[in-house]
């Protein structure tokens, strides 16, 4: 069939006002609806004429998905929150500023006022033998066309590969696991509640999915508890282009301190692997030290531990080994 | 299955209170203005079902404009070719160039990655709106613009322009970097960002001294 | 219901990328109406009486050894990494979903070693022409037992009846097809051992490929699924048991196979007879340890 | 005293209509009963057409009709049609069709059913200079007007050295010499052997070239996205085999070009074609997506240079090797690159050796600065390098190497008309504190490194011998009709100012007159090569010398006295007779006919203009003159860029700090407007040196960078957000006006600033690749496997 793009192909347009009613759509239309957030990601999708669901189910309308709620032990957020509100909440900003930070290097500010917390964190993959259509193992076929011996991977990942090596775009993605965020997700089986780390799924798991969500789930809420609340915090997005553009390597961590020394440490990269990785590895090391040189240098090369280079995104060993090595001596 | 009976199905178990349908994209639009979207008999049949639910009143530059509207068609879509108002470019219609930059509610979005059906009930402001209806007066961004020489091929500057707009209303103060980040959602193949950010610039002093 | 999965290459061309997952449920179904079809169709028949036995002839030991240990060992080895690749290549497709990959593969290597071991043992130390005799009459003669009870129960077998024959011979066919194909599918994965090569065959080949090895494994649920039945019927237990300590006591020997077709005796290396000269390679060491 | 028009800031007539969104593009267009075309690309690199079935599509409700191949214009040899069965790149177009909605065209192509046969295909030019490499045509890698196609390869001992890493000797279809290379590299006191990889990147102007179209019996009205206007119109006459009177072409706008929409595009025939066909107006929305495969590229080099320095510094040798990767259609970027090395370096002993392999990429075409910004920004990083080594400070090993005005360059020992890089170089320095910023050159602040870079690039800058056409009406307004496209530098505005000067008259009463061929439109440049500033200039100047002299005549005639004792000054014309306005001087110039309304045109002006004079002959006193000031030597303009830099060994991220821009293109017109221009072609440049590019898969042939994102444009965002410019300003002696172009010189000085303080920062490092993104400057830092040495679109 031949190519046509920058056509959304028709659909019918259901906008629920309620999350129970989304989810009952999403059961009257098991198999043929797609959930449609900030819409960012999904657009893309319509508009390649890749994705051609028949129904869509735009979250819009839902005003208990939208807004930032004080809830004892920190703040819930709701899943259609835009990126530009979570940017702009004090409290997000001076608490969790990890996680204001973040948002804040989403893409562009047309792109934050529309796009969702729920949205980003949900994203697809970039990868563009994916992207462009072709049937690889995301998409139900054989092949990974990015991990052939004369690919080009640049942007593809050196860890956590399983036939497929598309990395994880999500910029907010990171920050919320270095806060240990919680994910709620619903079903008409009822809500249920994820550490953000466990959100986000491999290839080896389920290879056509980023996250735990099956069809006729919704995000609904993340909540950030107080637990990292105040704590020191560092994030770091290396990108080509100062705007709209997907993260090469991310970093997002946080610290807590008795006196100089780390007590507590979560530390996150993204763009290194098909989900987002928290290592655990680096953390260990950095706990009971001031952060210092030395022991950045030691996160750095703990954090890289097995990573594999496809033919042309070595580079991004290094920059992740370095990225985890600033992250740790921001804290001295 | 027959989607209109599916819908009627669908009704019965939400009021309109709690469920607000979007219209299914099926038959023929009665729109006179549709170059795009002009209905295609392809999209199937049943169009007295939908005819009514598919026209909305949209809030465009202040007017209420009745529209009929496909269920996946974007903003820009409807602004160009619907409404008449091809002021809002579409340079990439991928959310990535900011050429058809409008503003919604008064925040800055891409006209090109939303769709018409989503901002129901929302004032819409394009670049046509900005001169004031009566006199004819540019906007203060406007006239910055006119001030500093304005763009060069300009085919970005009406989303530019929507963006300084809405720049103003969050920060009345920039800095020449704020102004950058303020508008990094908007390219200009001719780099001419220099001169763009003079006019951002001379936007906001003029809009102090008003 | 589809049967293929279909897919347009990176150039628009339709290609054939695997088999539909719809074939692997008509297995599973396939399987439990054959199982419980045959369960409900013996009950249907008189009890099997294959007589007294013929007088037993001098010198048949107490227990007769069936399966060497070695030939033991590589049937549930192979038995074992058989199940694991079934599980793991249909368990996430029904729906649980594990890191399957790398077992997969493994459980795929240590299959084909086990199936060379076997090779090797069997042409070199086993009977190999007990199991590849053909005996189309038996053939014959137990369809007819099995269409109508009334015809005469087939002629005894030797060391390896009719069905455990032809049920082998199916084997054989499928987990080679399965075997050769998964084996050049690691090209495609990453394994210690080289850098994946997506485009070592064209589009179709490879197509053809999943298509083969798809076949294979659905078809690997039909006759695994059998095979464990039967080896669960109590009817069999004697001779799962086989399988499991080695040998068979004397009246089961004397019941179902035929001592001139299977001689066991001490003196049976030098009766001549349908076990032929291989019979001798598999027969006298039993005998022997029956000393 | 008349009001000074030349060198002041006055908005643009268009600038109203471009902020308020009146201003129409192509695509703003629309026409009764105006239906939509889509069109099927090839999915292959390289293909035949075996079979179409349409039958499906076609009984499509409200699909109305398909244009084939065979029924557009197409020419033999490596020539572009605008429909082919024979796709020479993934995304060519191979048929259209035609329905009463875009989505409805949409889904009969998808409906339809098309079988291609693959054929060999070559990405990478070296590929195909390899000994049995594929070929780009079934016919062969190499076309020539006369022998027509053959295979053209270098030998295996030639790869033997370039796998080696060495830089190989072979024999190339273009080459020549002068001076004595091999005895001047043994009189070197270094010399330098680098092999340079340039990207190839997309143009992707913010407009696609979308089009439309329709007929009225024979004429044909079209509304383009093209940067010329008049030009464009002839230029789809003959494509369209037609007589361009018939034509009413229509191109207010233009979203930007730069050198992708030069006299169109091709795929403007589309519309054209098929509405005559159908006999209803034709829309072609061209989406990003299709200007990425049809909206043109810039070639890509893999070059081997080698340079020789005397011990002072100045470079006395240059051998260069370039292949050229030019997609399917060709470009001659090579060509200007050693014309331009050889003019930037004057060593007066060069050797050029160059060969430019079709590959099956999308078409490659002149892109700002074609051929010059590549080259600069590939030997200005050579030549510092060689400063460090030889210990010569880099400003002064850049004014050492500079031309000065009697230089003789190229094959043929070509002049200029002016020069003045030194003084654009000395301006610079002082702006950008040249010692002080020097001194900072390899500061560490973290992991943090400071470099500073300069860029010296020349380009083209003018043209001559073009008509200028103009009208004093009754209502005593000029009207300047202008041929010349409006793509964004404000030329058909700033052209006019000295025929307005000359006239006395002041800004408000003149009109600009453009975009729409039945307004009249006179011999114009097609708006390319930055000539458009000095041709029209000076057309303009002959014209309104034309009609000061007609204006003093009539007033002579009219009032008495000699025309030479009349002055003209704020709309009237005054001497000894006594005064009358402009708008009474049209009036007698109406009744006295003649060459005075332009009933009689001058002998000399070009047949082109002819018509259009003839249109508006009566209407007013005509200024209607060809450019007869004639002049010797090339015209060059210059821009020597300064840039510091800070390079994060980190994340191998380089942020720029500052930038200063000096042009040396003769005397300044629209100060702002050439500001902008400085600016926004070095900004082009460092996205050429930094982020932009293609990236093809190998195997399949096809190109990734299909987006926006993914092909990074420069974004606000990557530029500091002040950045400064001057201007020399020094009059080209050999034009009545003295002003030289400027679109394209900036591009290469912002590329080369930037690969300058790149490698500055790596300590004199050339990493001799574009673009320096990261990844590729943060492996070499920590030694890890980056792209290979030779490898084109990649990244």
């Amino acid at each position: 069939m031949a190519k046509i793009r920058d056509m959304i192909p028709a659909f019918e347009l259901l906008q629920p006002t309620s999350v129970e009613a989304a989810l009952n759509l999403l059961d009257e239309h098991r198999g043929e609806a797609w959930v449609l957030a900030g819409g960012l990601d999904s657009f893309d999708w319509f508009k390649d004429r890749v994705k051609r669901p028949s129904v869509v189910v735009d979250l819009g309308g839902i005003a208990e998905m939208h807004g930032i709620r004080e809830v004892t032990n920190g703040l819930e957020i709701g899943a259609m929150t835009t990126l530009t509100e979570v940017v702009r909440h004090a409290r997000i900003r001076s608490e969790w500023s990890v996680v204001a930070d973040a948002a804040e290097h989403v893409a562009t500010p047309q792109i934050r006022n529309q796009g969702t917390l729920g949205g980003n964190v949900s994203q697809d993959t970039r990868c563009w033998y994916y992207r462009s259509g072709w049937p690889c193992y995301r998409a139900g076929g054989n092949t990974c066309y990015a991990a052939a011996p004369q690919a080009m991977n640049r942007e593809h990942c050196i860890m956590g590969r399983s036939r497929c090596v598309a990395v994880n775009p999500s910029d907010t993605a990171p920050a919320l696991i270095a806060v240990d965020a919680k994910m709620i997700v619903e079903s008409s089986k009822g809500p249920k509640v994820y550490d953000a780390e466990d959100f986000f799924i491999g290839p080896a798991i389920d290879i056509t999915r980023m996250t735990v969500m099956k069809e006729r789930d919704l995000l609904t809420r993340i909540h950030i508890p107080s637990t990292w609340a105040n704590a020191e915090f560092y994030y770091e997005k290396v990108r080509d282009r100062g705007a709209w553009d997907f993260q090469l390597v991310s970093v997002a961590a946080a610290f807590q301190k008795e006196g100089d020394r780390i007590t507590a440490a979560r530390i996150a990269v993204n763009g290194v692997a098909p989900y987002p990785v928290r290592v655990e590895a680096a953390e260990r090391i950095v706990v009971g030290t001031t952060g210092d040189e030395a022991t950045a240098a030691a996160a750095g090369e703990a954090a890289i531990e097995g990573a594999r280079a496809l033919r042309h995104n070595d580079y991004k060993i290094a920059m992740m080994r370095n990225l985890v090595r600033r992250a740790v001596r921001s804290v001295a | 299955m027959d989607q209109s009976e599916a819908l009627g199905v669908l009704e019965q178990k939400y009021s309109r209170r709690t469920f607000i349908k979007g219209v299914i994209a099926t038959g023929a639009t009665v729109s006179s203005t549709g170059y795009l979207f002009r209905g295609t008999p392809l999209l199937g049949a049943a169009a007295f079902q939908t005819a009514t639910e598919r026209l909305l009143s949209l809030n465009v530059n202040g007017q209420v404009r009745r529209v009929d509207v496909l269920p996946h068609e974007t903003l820009a879509m409807t602004l160009r070719y619907k409404l008449g108002l091809t002021g809002t470019k579409l340079g990439c219609d991928r959310a990535e160039c900011g050429a058809c930059t409008v503003l919604v509610d008064g925040v800055a979005q891409y006209g090109c990655s939303m769709l018409t059906h989503q901002v129901r009930g929302r004032a819409v402001t394009t670049i046509e709106g900005l001169e004031d209806p009566d006199t004819g007066e540019l906007s203060t961004v406007q006239k910055a613009v006119m001030d500093e020489g304005g763009f060069q091929c300009a085919f970005c500057a009406p989303g530019f322009i929507m963006s300084m707009t809405a720049m103003l209303q969050d920060n009345p103060n920039p800095t020449r970097e704020e102004a950058a980040h303020a508008l990094s959602g908007n390219l200009c193949r001719c780099a001419d960002y220099d001169k763009i950010l003079n006019c951002a610039m001379r936007a906001a002093e003029l809009a102090r001294s008003v | 219901m589809e049967f293929w999965r279909r897919a347009a290459n990176p150039w628009g061309q339709d290609v054939l990328i695997g088999v539909s997952w719809d074939l692997m449920w008509a297995a599973v179904v396939g399987a439990v109406i054959f199982l419980a079809g045959h369960a409900i169709w013996l009950r249907t028949r008189p009890a099997e009486s294959h007589g007294t036995p013929a007088a037993a002839p001098p010198g048949i030991p107490e227990r007769i050894e069936r399966h060497s240990l070695a030939a033991r060992i590589f049937h549930w080895t192979m038995s074992a990494s058989m199940l694991v690749l079934l599980v793991t290549a249909f368990a996430p497709v029904m729906g649980w979903q594990f890191p399957w990959v790398t077992i997969h593969w493994i459980a795929g290597v240590v299959l084909i070693a086990t199936v060379v071991y076997h090779v090797i043992h069997a042409i070199g130390w086993q009977d190999f022409w007990s199991m590849f005799q053909l005996g189309v009459g038996e053939g014959i003669a137990t369809l007819r037992h099995v269409l109508s009870p009334k015809a005469p129960a087939p002629p005894k077998a030797g060391k390896y009846p009719f069905d455990h024959r032809m049920y082998h011979h199916v084997i054989v066919v499928v987990s080679l097809a399965a075997i050769v194909t998964g084996a050049l599918m690691m090209v495609r994965i990453d394994t210690p051992f080289w850098t994946r090569n997506p485009y070592l065959f064209s589009d179709s080949v490879w197509g053809a490929m999943y298509v083969v090895h798809g076949l294979a494994g659905v078809s690997l649920i039909l006759l695994v699924a059998a095979h464990i039945y039967f080896a669960l019927r109590p009817e069999k237990h004697w001779m799962t048991w086989s399988m499991i300590r080695g040998w068979i006591d004397r009246e089961h020997y004397l019941e179902h196979f035929d001592p001139a077709k299977w001689d066991v005796t001490e003196a049976g290396g030098g009766v001549s007879g349908a076990g032929g000269a291989g019979a001798l390679a598999d027969a006298s060491p039993s005998a022997r340890r029956d000393d | 005293m008349a009001e000074k028009l030349v060198g002041t800031d006055i908005a643009p007539p268009d600038l109203h209509a471009k902020i308020t969104g009146r201003a129409r593009y192509a695509e703003d267009f629309r026409a009764p009963g105006m239906v939509f075309a889509k069109l099927l690309l090839s999915p292959m690199p390289h293909a035949r057409v075996r079979r179409v079935d349409a039958r499906r599509a076609l009984a499509m409700p409200g699909v109305i009709d398909i244009l084939r191949a065979d029924e557009v214009p197409s020419r033999d040899g490596p020539r572009e049609a605008c429909l082919t069965d024979y796709p020479r790149y993934e995304g060519e177009p191979i048929l259209a069709v035609a329905a009463v909605d875009e989505e409805t065209a949409a889904a009969a192509i998808e409906a339809i059913e098309i079988d291609f046969e693959p054929l060999p295909f070559v990405i990478d030019p070296l590929d195909s200079l390899r000994p049995g490499g594929p070929n780009a045509y079934v016919e062969g890698n190499q076309f020539s007007g006369q022998d027509g196609w053959s295979e053209f390869r270098w030998t295996a001992e030639d790869f033997a050295v370039i796998d080696a890493g060495g830089m190989p000797d072979p024999s190339c279809p273009v080459e020549w010499t002068k001076g004595d290379p091999d005895a001047a590299f043994a009189e070197s006191a270094l010399v330098l052997e680098e092999t340079i990889v340039h990207q190839s990147l997309t143009h992707h102007p913010m407009e696609p070239r979308s089009n439309m179209a329709y007929w009225e019996g024979d004429r044909l009205f079209a509304f383009v996205s093209t940067q010329s206007t008049q030009q464009t119109k002839f230029a789809l006459a003959s494509a369209l085999d037609m007589d361009p009177e018939n034509i009413t072409f229509v191109a207010e706008f233009c979203g930007g070009g730069f050198g992708s929409k030069i006299s169109g595009t091709t795929v403007m025939q589309v519309p054209a074609i098929f509405s005559k066909k159908i006999g209803r107006p034709v829309m072609l929305r061209v989406t990003r997506y299709e200007e990425n495969y049809i909206g043109r590229a810039r070639p890509g080099f893999q070059s081997w240079l080698k340079m020789g320095f005397l011990p002072n510094g100045k470079c006395n040798a240059i051998d260069l090797i370039i292949v050229q990767e030019s997609g399917p259609y060709g470009a001659s970027d090579y060509a200007t690159a050693g014309m331009i090395a050889d003019l930037t370096y004057t060593p007066q002993n060069m050797r050029f050796r160059a060969v430019d392999m079709f590959t099956n990429t999308p078409p490659k075409a002149a892109q700002r600065g074609p051929g010059g910004a590549q080259i600069i920004s590939m030997m200005e990083p050579i030549l510092e390098k060689a400063a460090r080594e030889l210990g010569v400070d880099r400003l002064e090993m850049h004014r050492l190497n500079a031309p000065r005005g009697d230089v003789k360059f190229g094959p043929r020992d070509s002049t200029l008309t002016s020069v003045h890089a030194i003084e654009a170089l000395e301006r610079g320095a002082e702006m950008f504190d040249w010692p002080a910023k020097v001194a900072l050159s390899g500061r560490r602040d973290g992991s943090r490194v400071t470099g500073v870079g300069i860029g010296l690039s020349p380009y083209t800058a003018g043209s001559r011998d073009r008509d200028g056409l103009m009208i004093i009406r009754p209502d005593g307004k000029l009207y300047v009709h202008q041929g010349i496209g409006n793509l964004g530098t404000h030329s058909i505005a700033d052209t006019a100012r000295p025929a307005a000067e000359l006239l006395g008259l002041s800004w408000d009463d003149v009109v600009i007159v453009w975009g729409d061929s039945s307004k009249g439109m006179p011999r114009s440049t097609v708006q390319a090569g930055s000539q458009t500033t000095h041709a029209h200039t000076r057309a303009n100047h002959a014209a309104g010398m034309d009609a000061l002299q007609k204006v003093r005549e009539v007033a002579a005639a009219t009032m008495g006295g000699a025309p030479s004792a009349y002055r003209v000054d704020g709309g009237r014309v005054s001497g000894p007779g006594g005064t009358m306005t402009l708008g009474r001087v049209a009036e007698r110039a109406i009744q006295m006919g003649g060459r005075y309304d332009g009933h009689v045109l001058p002998e000399d002006i070009h047949e082109q203009t002819i018509p259009a004079a003839q249109m508006l002959a009566g209407q007013g006193l005509m200024g209607v003159a060809r450019d007869n000031y004639g002049g010797e030597g090339n015209v060059y303009s210059w821009v020597a860029g300064f840039a510091l830099v800070e390079l994060d060994e980190e994340t191998g991220v380089v942020a720029l700090k500052e930038y200063v821009g000096i042009t040396d293109c003769g005397t300044v017109i629209h100060p702002r407007s050439l500001g902008a221009q400085v600016l926004g072609g070095s900004i082009q440049g460092m996205g050429m040196a930094m982020t932009q590019r293609w990236v093809f898969d190998p195997k399949w042939g096809v190109p990734f960078a299909n987006r926006l994102y993914t092909a990074r444009p420069p974004g606000m965002l990557d530029v500091p957000p002040d950045l400064k410019w001057d201007a020399v300003g020094i009059a080209d002696p050999t034009t009545p006006v003295g002003a030289k172009g400027i679109g394209e010189p900036p591009v290469g000085a912002g590329a080369a600033a930037l690969t300058c303080a790149v490698a500055d920062a790596m300590g004199g490092r050339c990493l001799c690749r574009t673009p320096l993104t990261p990844d590729i400057i943060l492996a070499e830092l920590e030694g890890r496997t980056g792209v290979g040495r030779l490898e084109q679109h990649v990244g």
